[in-house]
């Protein structure tokens, strides 16, 4: 079996989805990492919940300034065109509907698109943050992920036993072997590695696979996993 | 990404008939007068778009903007607080022969109306026209002891909008207290058409004083030098 | 009987009960006239529904810029330190209780403090603006009218005829005859005109005028009516 | 009208026990760490302000700020999204002896709570964190078959904001990102102090550019060059 993407290159295959034009919110951490593959051509601006839009890449150390931060509390540049404001109208944005794609990661997404996400078990701080706002808030709601945990447990699943961070809100999953939508509380098998075989791919994913139509193959350029 | 349209008959191609448009502005303040009258433009060439349910402040004064676009029979329905103006005629013979549907709401609940549309709350409790006419056939609930109305979200599928500068991303100042509704209904409309009244570059306007977000608007057409609707009424002015 | 104070006296006694550091709204018409008897070495900031805090007199004839306006859709002048914002602020101000004072018109008060102030008859087109949203804003609402209607009808009655606006909303009502407060459902008499007798303000109210310590006179200056 | 006051002591000087506090910021930025320090000293030397509640998107980052109120015992209860930070030793021990009451709230949703509070809307309806632990035991309502969960307002006694610039009058404008929910809980609490690092006479800001109207602020007290808690963080610094 084939250890399939790193998360670089999970990461660069979601940004190829989005589109010319398209306003995102990058979830803290992983997903950060997708800004990195931006597609040559297309103009994408970036939304941080704490009130930026249009945010570029971290400053050179010791060019920080703290008070222009992203949602992860890392310091950010501007773009020009950028604006600021508060938080009710920064989720405003985000639950009014207006961002295009969100990009989360997950402990388990199940089949009928319930995500969790927030809280892996009981003993630790329990802390929400904007998990729970954001997958309400885009009209695509994309995760990234490893297709198993690193004790090989599947994080697509029939149905999540992690606490739940919504309901029914996923709608695509990249993982590091294979690209699946959710459709119908299925999951569609949209593109999977060449290498890897149908059933290899099944035994690996806590809930059946659906095809409907070709299964292309998912690939991505050789990336560094920062 | 650049969200300028080049003509401002264009900008308003789209709009079908039996839309539900938002249209900025309090009174003639921050009223897109050039907008509106590009849409009776098409009206009177086409006959779309008809049927319209305008959401507006006011419903219209004197023989110009909105006022005209009810005389000529464009609007089916509107909601407004305040259908009342200097020069009330076009919308009151309209109401009075029952030929165009009235939905009065608060001017508060108005505005909070629309911000929900824009902000994905689908009601919310007020205590404004608790116990009214106005309040006939909501919901109504009592917190900590005092009495409330459910109201709903207004959305659309347009706003039309007056704003000062504008950038291609869309982002928004505005004149003075022109800016009344406009920042709430470029949130809680489906495609939102902006005339500025002078362009720039992205980066033109200072991050932290940008009004409306790029996010909110999807078009923008610049109109130098605009039409101020109570000059033009003052004026006498008819686009009848 | 008396005439009475004349709208500009009624507006003046209303204007000398607004504190120094006051935020204010002054309905449209009538109740704008308290503004321009603001008392001497007082600060107090006017709020209009359509976004400005801190506006002015109207500017001379042809000084107009008419996207300056006010609730009423006159022009104004600004003060320094003024502010602008959008309408849900501005009733986020009103509705959230953050006015000190709102002086409204009134068609009829009842003594359980109910308004009907926006709609005398049922053939007029109707339009309510923001009279439903400030009866519910300020810490103190005040009303300011004639004691009764052009025909002699009272208009501090024990229940309101016309729509309503509010509920119990009033807590002042300053008339051409007198100044009444409005608690646990009744009239309390503060101040009457000195030369009119309780019976015939009496006679002239439509419901119980009830007193609690002392009747003030009711006393302003010669003011021309405007 | 002057909302100013001489010393950041006076300025929380009139805070009880037991009193409910909002304090702006996003991690360090927008946190008012002078206003915090003044509490701090006030408690060390009079044992009081203790048994508050605090509402912050965060519960403190490392020894100094937020963090050193929780940790020397003056909080009972924190409302916020995310207890979590680079070194966030003073909550979590508080909390897992049992010491401090947590009430967990979906960011965009205590935002919202917020804003309500400041505009007079006691509930809304929200679909974050429906169907999940977070929404239990709060009324949830179904409009155009999307299902949502009831939230109500946020209040507070005290508000505690670093802002830019501020008037005597109370208007204010905020520095870069460092406004997040600051112009939110301004308008959501009784009493507004407020740190600016630059005082004006009024009409010293553009009104078209003040964030902050003055209605929604009754103190003022200027501290220059403020401190950022992010720097003084990875400064190593504490106020315990």
């Amino acid at each position: 079996m084939t250890d399939g993407l790193n998360n670089a290159q999970i990461a660069w295959r979601a940004a190829q989805d989005i589109e010319d034009g398209a306003y995102v919110n990058l979830g803290i951490g992983f997903p950060e990492m997708v800004a990195s593959y931006e597609v040559e051509g297309r103009h994408v601006t970036y939304h941080t919940e704490n009130g930026v839009l249009g945010f570029g890449p971290a400053p050179e150390p010791g060019e920080e300034d703290w008070d222009m931060i992203n949602a992860g509390k890392k310091a950010i540049t501007l773009k020009p065109g950028a604006s600021f404001f508060h938080h009710a109208d920064s989720f405003a944005m985000v639950r009014g509907g207006h961002l295009d794609v969100a990009i989360l990661g997950a402990y388990q997404v199940a089949q009928n698109g319930d995500l969790a996400n927030w809280r892996a078990g009981s003993r630790a701080v329990p802390a929400v943050g904007g998990a729970m706002d954001l997958v309400h808030g885009a009209k695509r709601l994309a995760v990234i992920t490893t297709h198993c945990t690193k004790d090989g447990k599947p994080k697509l699943v029939e149905e999540c036993t992690f606490p739940l961070t919504g309901l029914g809100c996923v709608t695509r999953v990249y993982t590091s072997h294979a690209l699946v939508d959710i459709e119908d509380g299925r999951f569609l098998l949209r593109e999977k590695l060449p290498d890897i075989s149908l059933d290899d791919l099944q035994a690996m994913t806590g809930a059946k696979l659906h095809i409907d139509g070709d299964v292309a193959g998912l690939n991505a350029p050789v990336l560094d996993h920062a | 990404m650049n969200k300028k349209i080049a003509s401002i008959a264009d900008a308003v191609a789209d709009i079908p008939d039996g839309a539900t448009i938002m249209i900025g502005g309090f009174g003639g303040s921050g009223n897109p007068i050039e907008l509106i009258h590009a849409m009776i433009d098409r009206f009177r060439e086409t006959g779309s778009p008809k049927d319209l349910t305008l959401i507006n402040n006011n419903a219209g004064n004197g023989r110009i903007g909105i006022a005209a676009m009810i005389d000529i029979g464009m609007a089916r329905k509107i909601i407004c607080s305040f259908p009342r103006s200097s020069d009330p005629r076009a919308f009151t013979e309209k109401y009075q022969a029952g030929e165009i549907e009235l939905e009065l709401v608060p001017q508060g609940t108005l505005a909070e109306r629309i911000r929900a549309g824009g902000a994905g709350i689908p009601a919310f409790y007020t205590p404004t026209s608790y116990g009214t006419e106005l309040a006939e056939g909501k919901p109504t609930a009592t917190f900590d002891g005092k009495n409330y109305v459910q109201e709903r979200w207004l959305k659309a599928d347009f706003a039309l909008i007056k704003a000062e500068v504008g950038d291609s991303y869309g982002n928004l100042t505005y004149r003075l207290a022109a800016r009344n509704f406009s920042p709430l209904m470029c949130m809680a409309a489906d495609r939102t058409i902006v005339q500025v009244s002078s362009f720039v570059e992205p980066g033109g306007i200072d991050p932290e004083t940008v009004v409306t977000p790029g996010i909110f608007v999807d078009a923008l057409v610049e109109v130098q030098k605009p039409q101020q609707e109570e000059v033009l009424i003052r004026a006498g002015e008819s686009y009848v």
